[in-house]
């Protein structure tokens, strides 16, 4: 056994006296006793050797490390622990193992935390949840003075009328229901994830856990073994097993498989680890505090146990009312009594060890209630527990648990040769525990979800599995074995079978085949005793068995409407407590089997689990551009551009617009897709996926083009240039890079790839856009190559050395002046960035961001794909016929740009000028028509405006009927705030409509 | 308090009313229904109520409400970006704020408002333009920003974030959620009392169509004569129109949800993002109810993936960062029909009687009264009401499809 | 997680990979389609409970397209495969 | 013309570096970490715990084509590699795609003799260089594997990840090639990915690796390691 595993054996006996006086002595007003802690016993997990202290609604309260606050509360007498859900019952620890709602506790900023597994750490403060004014006179518990008129589903019933009222009401529903609080200060923590990978995975750790990893491990897999307790051995920990055939030996049975454990190197295992549910192809997920583990394993053993089941009674959750192996849990983990005498109800020989349990240590068993005859039972106590006088009442059960806020008395009754209730034999028995043996329910979750199945075994009272998916396996008691011995060889063979399935060792036919285990009933099918008072089938939502009947004879007569009605197994627990004992209720009901009746589906996560714990590490990818510490140095404003941080602005856009006009300026361009595409097949592609001409594209020259799909829809634009005979470079928007590569890609691998490779480079280089009428003469400046227009016009490519940097240089630009951009290897950028900005800035160049091209773009009425265009843009409506032509062989979107060509377009993307120049209408805005009635159409709407400050007016880009935007000069109306705003048509760029300055 | 209430309280062992019956399957309807979730139940109600047709299946493969109904995360909206759409669902929450009332059930809408972030420029400007939209059509809609936002949802981390920041939000008062299987328990409860038939666990193997117009169903439990079908099985509706030879422009993508552990009321509005994928809501119980967009692939599969409870997370706290102690309980799936122009298919097909409603994406739930009270019109007059013209089958052929899609997609 | 076996890289977490939508290649002379035919083509999907062919992309590794037969109930794959060009 | 600079190649991750005080040296015309804390402790880091180092600089072509691998056979003499198996460097991607790793400045050179042999061969093969475009960081340590195991789903065990190997896959939501280069006998991985998202995944690896007290290591170190 590797790394994970602490043995919980390290006992230490001594009491810290000294300490525990001193502090009985400074304290010891205020400071709780703990007169429910027993001597020192062996196996328990806490350390004596120290005390902590902590706080239970303000009131302090000691602890040993290894303590839950469950226990150390117990431990000081403490009963109640929270109120439940409706009607604010007080409530008691039940199970003490982390799968009912009753001791869910506020601990400082952490809601909903199950006192019962969390260990105490010194200066806790623990506080009762959903209480008003505190959890021991809690006043919302009026509640139930009325749960006569609040049945099952009672909200669907009231409040309807009047109307207006209802917000009120819901108001207070709201405020009296919820249990912890968040507080808004949490800090979010650090949480991260790890992948694992491995053979087999072996959830719980009890002996079939334990035996089955062996079994696998033995095999030669790699085994991960996973239990959400403390410390490995499941109910081995705190249970004395005697119905095994070898009572001698099984005393040592956890001892013997711990130290197996030990020296078997393949098993890896995992303690306060819950396993929280199994997806498609064995991915398994587990929690362990703020660690997400995924694992990928090749079979899994279900060794989950069972959940013990309560029985449902008058006043069923009293504090005091405890499930036998809660009893068991305190005793022996933690050395605390549950109580000082105690009424033991039982249908089975567990309930007798138990009984046996507490009366050696000290309780004074007042009774044993046993539904069976005298003669079913087999218990080895049996004789013993009479004969020192323990009374017994067979063929008996419990009627109602007596008390307020605590047990303090039982009442029981004798059944009948039917097993229904003898009239008049009611008796009642002091006491002041009252501890359920009932049976088990297997926990099947895991299995559920992994596509297993399981039977109602009527002989049995309990589920058992029937069929596994391949490489899923069953052991223990979720298979329906309880004896130990047979749990540990049919776990063992279990555990090899999922060697073997993943590909350790033969396949043994005969040894797989699950041997016939006869196991004695062990469960009660009496799940529910009838009396006159509350019997809680669901302890979350306070479901009764009379809410269950009543929802039933209403119509949600299955499961999953039951469920769905009376929220019940919807709150904290998931049904761990109440699913299958709502199963036999709506049997009953519905007059139909327990296997008729069916069950809800199984969903993760099996335990809840934090937000933090599945977000993890946080890892939300950011791209930078080379030169990105340069920008921040230099004050700029970033913005986020898909994954991309970039400079939205150095401080005044107005001005950098104003400056690329009138000297020039330079930005960083770098998220621009950039992609090489190699080989004789090249203008054949680009033909497919451009919507303009590309085989006479000589070398050397550069030209733009928009891709749509086969809709039509525009996808992307940008510019592609010859490079060399057979290599092209083409360039995309920043954020579609991606898209666009891929789509490439599919394209290429789908049949028209001939002659074509295809790189991406977007990484590779970065780009940076000169522009202005000063750029010439700055990149004159650091380069040797002949930038004259002649010799480098508008629209071509060259390549040159910038600053000693091979570079390519495109001219082009988005802004409308003279502009080069310069491509230049990564590792570069920098130097190229500065060499460019050290001699431009003697020329008036500066730095300018996203918002200042944006201006700059509008100005020349160059449209932004995403933002003038959306998902149902085509080309000829947005403006860009002229990069369409229809008349040459097909090409993608062809077929629907011909008929909206015919149709011709509905609407059209076209420029637009405000009468009144100073105002500006924010993008977003709609363009509306009044209506004869006073009503506004919606004709169309704005989706790019600014107010230039080249022209010094307002300026922007709107969809209209193509009908008004084929007009120049016509007007419409914006509609801003409550006003109509005049503007009119503007046809061609607002600036340089003939472009004579990138020509320049 | 209702009188229903006080008679069942003291009425002692008097068994309550029943919410619907079980019937036997007659061998002829008027109408028959495939799908017995809110859609398909408030179709059979409408017919029975409005127009009077009561002779009415109601065709469950499983118990009424398995499908989406009972999967959504019960958010109710009109704040579209379409008029088409705006008017449609402005209809649909006018029904709903009349439901329980008209229900006598309690379906505990909760128009609490409903708040979309916008975390990028491109983002404000599309809210921008649905508030626009919304205000036009007469729907309470604006864009409203930090300041704000932070008073309406004190928990919401409007700081400047690096990542996602938020900048603005679309405020959509009258938006808000509703207990979604009492509005199917309504409907049925109410359909059920006007004579339609309600068949759960029935469900439909074949349609027979002969010279191109329907005839009958054939069921697992039996045929049915009938010259009027409506297909309302949301998420499987391609596999019933596939009975009838037609094709549809629709893909079944799951769509997750998951709920925690009851917690204090701390959050009073529904919020929404686009740009992270989640929507949040806490019900009346405390919960907090969660949801993302749709698998990234198809599948009928209604098995919820442990990837999307990451995301989820993960989103979530980067929303609400002091929510990273709260606890998931419990994870689910539903599957929807996902059709390019993300707007519903509603009404005739090729096939003469065969009707469908489908198409209903991430958005059905919320469309429920109006739907079904549109396509009862449709049923008893044969005329497509006014309100549903734009969602006719035939669009996809005259290129004429639904806007909703310009905002759907494309995130430069 | 569902597992997809890249005919390239092996078997990987579905998370690397996009999905490409169900199959159904492009018409091969677009020009000659009716309108209702190219409609189908660009939104009608058979949408099958069952045995689907569709596409993949191994997009987080070799960026290779292929093709998966997956059953769309139970998200099980049959199997994957690279596509071919059927003619040329 | 007035150039007043000699060129240098700057990493993507060099503000962090500067951030962190590392001393800096030249190679082959990239500024590179020397030393970030103590040679020392980034030897002992690398060797006994975890060690984060940018190799950036390493040089890096690909290499495209249905006959790539007969160009490579002839003008190396390489034998048959399978996908996801290197030698000496030469790493196949897919069947039509090779990745090619050299030594700092060594791209050229090898980037010319793969073009003149596919030339001379008349195949229709591309060779690119992508040197710039990746950011190449590589973790070194025992406990490397483990650190891996927490930002991307691959078996990073020798068994299913062996020496010499390398894959693509997603780490920490971006794309990434990894590479198992071990030094001496310790497990190391080399994380080849764009270039824009090296800071992103070296603050990443950071975060994920502070439980192993991961140490960034500079450039004195490896050399010390005979990197």
């Amino acid at each position: 056994m590797r790394d994970g595993v602490s043995p919980h054996f390290a006992i230490i006996y001594q009491v810290s006296g000294a300490v525990i006086g001193e502090l009985m002595q400074t304290e010891q007003d205020t400071l709780k006793t703990t007169p429910n802690r027993l001597h020192p016993k062996q196996g328990e997990v806490i350390d004596r050797s120290t005390t902590i202290r902590f706080t239970f609604d303000g009131v302090k309260y000691i602890a040993h490390p290894g303590d839950t606050v469950a226990s150390a509360l117990t431990a000081a007498g403490v009963k109640v622990l929270s109120r439940s859900f409706k009607y604010h019952r007080p409530r008691g620890l039940l199970c003490c193992a982390g799968h009912c709602p009753n001791c869910l506790v506020q601990i400082g900023d952490e809601p909903n935390v199950r006192a019962c597994m969390r260990s105490v750490e010194a200066g806790m403060d623990v506080r009762a949840q959903n209480v008003w004014p505190s959890l021991n006179r809690d006043l919302l518990s009026l509640t139930q003075l009325g749960s006569r008129l609040m049945p099952v589903g009672f909200y669907y019933k009231t409040f309807i009328r009047p109307k207006k009222l209802w917000p009120l009401y819901e108001h207070t529903l709201r405020h009296a229901a919820g249990l912890g609080e968040v507080d808004i200060d949490t800090p979010s923590g650090k949480f991260d994830k790890q992948y694992l990978h491995t053979d087999v995975v072996v959830v719980g750790s009890g002996p079939a856990g334990i035996s089955a990893a062996l079994g696998a491990a033995e095999g030669g897999a790699q085994v991960l073994l996973f239990d959400e307790n403390s410390a490995l051995g499941g109910h081995l920990r705190f249970t004395v097993p005697l119905h095994s055939s070898l009572p001698s030996q099984v005393s040592k049975d956890l001892p013997e498989l711990l130290e197996a454990l030990s020296q078997q190197p393949n098993v890896t295992a995992f303690t306060d680890t819950s396993v929280l549910g199994w997806y498609q192809d064995n991915w398994l997920c587990a929690a362990k505090g703020a660690r997400l583990f995924k694992i990928r394993t090749k079979s899994v053993v279900v060794a989950t146990g069972a959940y013990e089941t309560p029985l449902i009674f008058d006043n069923n959750d009293l504090p005091g009312v405890m499930l036998g192996s809660a009893a068991q849990r305190l005793l022996h983990l933690f050395g605390v009594l549950p109580g000082r005498q105690v009424v033991i109800v039982t249908a089975n020989e567990d309930g007798w060890d138990v009984a046996a349990d507490l009366q050696a240590l000290g309780v004074n068993v007042a009774a044993i209630v046993d539904e069976r005859e005298h003669n079913a039972c087999s218990s080895p106590y049996r004789d013993g527990l009479a004969n020192i006088g323990v009374p017994v009442f067979y063929r008996h059960t419990i009627r109602e648990a007596i008390g307020s806020s605590a047990v303090s008395g039982a009442k029981i009754v004798r059944l009948d040769g039917r097993g229904e209730i003898a009239p008049a034999t009611t008796q009642v028995l002091q006491c002041d525990l009252i501890v359920t043996s009932m049976g088990w329910t297997p926990a099947t979750e895991l299995l559920y979800m992994a596509g297993g199945k399981s039977e109602y075994s009527a002989d049995r009272a309990e589920t058992v599995p029937v069929s596994t998916p391949p490489g899923i396996y069953v052991a223990g008691r979720a298979a329906g074995i309880h004896a130990v011995d047979s749990q540990i060889t049919e776990a063992w063979q279990a555990g090899s079978n999922a060697a073997t399935f993943a590909g350790f060792g033969e396949f043994d036919e005969l040894a797989a085949q699950a041997s016939d285990i006869s196991e004695p009933r062990r469960t009660s099918e009496r799940v529910c005793v009838p009396g006159k008072k509350k019997r809680f089938v669901c302890y979350c939502e306070d479901v009764t068995d009379e809410d269950v009947e009543t929802a039933i004879a209403e119509g949600y007569d299955s499961i999953e409407l039951l469920k769905r009605y009376s929220t019940i197994s919807m709150g904290p627990c998931q049904g761990a407590m109440c699913s299958m004992n709502t199963i036999h209720l709506c049997a009953r009901a519905n007059g139909r089997t327990v296997q008729e009746t069916g069950t809800t589906t199984a969903r993760p996560p099996i335990a809840p689990v934090t937000l933090g714990a599945l977000a993890g590490q946080n890892v939300e990818p950011v791209q930078t551009t080379p030169i990105h510490q340069w920008h921040l140095d230099h004050g700029a404003n970033m913005m986020v551009a898909g994954l991309w941080l970039r400079p939205n602005h150095y401080g005044d856009p107005a001005a950098e617009a104003v400056c690329v006009r009138k000297q020039g300026g330079l930005i960083d361009v770098s998220p621009l897709g950039k992609l090489q595409l190699t080989g004789p097949g090249v203008p054949k592609l680009l033909e497919r996926i451009y919507t303009n001409q590309w085989h006479n594209l000589r070398v050397g020259r550069v030209r733009y083009g928009v891709m749509c799909n086969d809709e039509g829809v525009v996808l992307n634009d940008g510019v592609c240039a010859h490079l060399k005979d057979e290599t092209w470079y083409m360039t995309t928007t920043s954020t579609g890079a991606t898209a666009v590569f891929e789509w490439l890609q599919w394209w290429l691998q789908s049949g028209w790839g001939e002659g074509v490779h295809l790189t991406d480079l977007t990484d590779t280089y970065a780009a940076f856009n000169l522009a202005g009428p000063q750029s010439r003469t700055v990149l004159e400046k650091l380069t040797a190559r002949n930038l004259a227009n002649k010799a480098f016009p508008y629209m071509r490519i060259r390549s040159a050395k910038i600053a000693d940097v091979p570079c390519q240089l495109l001219r082009i630009g988005f802004t409308g002046e003279l502009a080069y951009e310069v491509h230049c290897p990564s590792g570069y950028a920098l130097h190229v960035w500065e060499a460019l900005m050290d001699v431009g800035r003697e020329l008036g160049i500066a730095p300018f961001g996203l918002e200042a091209q944006r201006i700059l773009r509008l100005e020349k009425g160059h449209i932004i794909v995403g933002q003038d265009t959306d998902a149902m843009s085509d080309p000829l409506s947005a403006n860009m016929a002229w990069a369409v032509k229809l008349n040459k062989p097909d090409f993608l979107g062809k077929p629907s740009l011909m008929r909206i060509s015919a149709e011709g377009p509905k609407q059209l993307l076209v420029g637009f000028k405000m009468v009144d120049p100073d105002v500006v209408p924010a993008e977003g805005l709609q363009v509306v028509a009044p209506e004869v009635d006073g009503r506004l159409k919606i004709i169309g709407w704005v989706t790019s405006s600014r107010f230039s400050p080249t022209l010094e007016e307002a300026i922007g880009l709107c969809w209209l009927p193509a009908d008004l935007a084929s007009q120049n000069g016509a007007s419409f109306t914006i509609r801003m705030g409550g006003d109509l705003k005049a503007a009119h048509v503007h046809h061609g760029a607002f600036y340089d409509p003939s472009g004579e300055r990138l020509r320049m | 308090m209702s009188i229903q209430l006080i008679r069942q309280a003291f009425n002692g062992n008097r068994p309550p009313p029943k919410m619907w019956r079980s019937h036997e399957l007659k061998e002829y309807y008027d109408v028959v229904i495939i799908g017995g979730g809110a859609h398909g139940l408030a179709c059979a109600y409408y017919l029975a109520k409005e127009h009077g047709i009561t002779d009415v299946a109601v065709l469950e493969k499983s118990y009424i409400g398995a499908g989406g109904s009972g999967r959504n995360t019960a958010i109710i909206r009109s704040n579209y970006l379409t008029s088409e759409g705006v008017r449609f669902y402005n209809q649909s929450v006018k029904l709903y704020e009349q439901l329980s009332d008209e229900l006598n059930f309690n379906v505990m809408f909760s128009q609490r408002g409903h708040l979309t972030l916008a975390h990028t420029d491109g983002g404000v400007n599309t809210m921008r333009r649905r508030a626009e939209v919304n205000q036009i059509e007469g729907v309470d809609s604006r864009l409203i920003f930090p300041d704000d936002i932070k008073s309406l949802c004190p928990y919401l981390d409007v700081s400047d974030h690096p990542r996602y920041p938020i900048l603005a939000a679309l405020y959509h008062p009258p938006g808000g959620i509703i207990r979604h299987d009492a509005v199917v328990w309504g409907y049925a409860h109410q359909a059920d009392v006007r004579g339609v038939h309600i068949h759960q666990n029935t469900e439909v193997t074949g349609i027979k169509v002969q010279d191109g117009k329907v005839t009958g169903v054939e069921t697992t439990r039996g045929h049915i004569k009938t010259g009027t079908v409506l297909n309302a099985t949301a998420g499987w509706a391609s596999t019933i129109t596939a009975m009838v030879g037609v094709k549809l422009p629709l893909t079944t993508i799951p769509l997750q949800a998951c709920v925690t552990e009851p917690l204090k009321p701390f959050l009073d509005v529904v919020v929404v993002s686009g740009s992270l994928h989640v929507y949040i809501s806490q019900t009346d119980r405390g919960e907090l109810v969660m949801g993302a967009s749709v698998d990234p692939f198809s599948s009928y599969s209604m098995a919820g993936s442990l990837a999307f409870l990451e995301g989820i997370a993960g989103h979530v706290l980067e929303l609400f960062p002091s929510l990273s102690h709260v606890r998931i309980l419990r994870q689910w799936a539903g599957i929807c029909e996902m059709p390019p122009d993300y707007s519903p298919i509603m009404g005739f097909t090729p096939v003469n009687g065969f009707l469908i409603d489908v198409g209903w994406g991430t958005y059905g739930f919320k469309a429920s009264p109006i739907a079904g009270k549109t396509l009862a019109e449709l049923i008893a007059t044969g005329k497509p009401p006014i309100l549903i013209v734009p969602f006719r089958l035939s669009r996809f052929e005259e290129n004429d499809l639904v806007g909703e899609k310009g905002a759907a997609a494309v995130g430069h | 997680m569902l597992l997809l076996t890249c005919p390239n890289c092996g078997d990987r977490n579905v998370s690397e990979f996009r999905f490409g939508g169900e199959y159904g290649p492009r018409p091969k002379d677009p020009s000659a389609t009716s309108d209702a035919e190219w409609a189908n083509y660009l939104y009608m999907r058979h949408n099958v409970m069952g045995a689907q062919t569709e596409w993949w992309h191994h997009s987080d590794g070799c960026g290779l397209w292929f093709l998966a037969e997956r059953y769309t109930r139970t998200n099980e794959v049959i199997k994957t495969f690279p596509y071919v060009k059927r003619d040329a | 013309m007035n150039t007043s600079k000699t060129p240098i190649k700057l990493t993507p991750l060099y503000s962090i570096a500067q951030r962190l005080g590392a001393t800096f040296t030249e190679q082959r015309g990239w500024r590179i970490p020397e030393v970030y804390t103590t040679l020392k402790a980034e030897i002992a880091a690398a060797q006994e715990g975890l060690a984060l180092a940018d190799e950036t600089p390493n040089g890096k072509l690909l290499l495209e084509g249905d006959q790539a691998e007969s160009v490579l056979m002839d003008t190396l003499k390489l034998g048959a590699l399978k996908v996801n198996e290197g030698h000496d460097g030469i790493y196949r991607l897919r069947n039509d795609l090779f990745f090619i790793s050299t030594p700092p400045g060594r791209e050229a050179n090898a980037r010319k003799k793969l073009t003149t042999a596919s030339a001379a061969a008349e195949q229709f093969v591309t060779v690119t260089d992508i040197t710039h475009g990746r950011a190449e960081i590589r973790v070194i340590g025992p406990d490397s594997q483990e650190l891996l195991s927490k930002v991307c789903g691959l078996d990073f065990h020798p068994s299913a990840f062996p020496n010499e190997t390398a894959k693509q896959s997603s780490l920490a939501k971006t794309t990434q090639l990894i590479i198992r280069r071990d030094i001496g006998g310790v497990p190391a991985f080399s994380i080849i990915g764009a270039q824009s998202l090296g800071a992103y995944i070296w603050d990443t690896m950071v975060e994920a690796g502070r439980e192993f007290e991961i140490l960034p290591t500079g450039r004195a170190a490896l050399a010390a390691l005979g990197v």
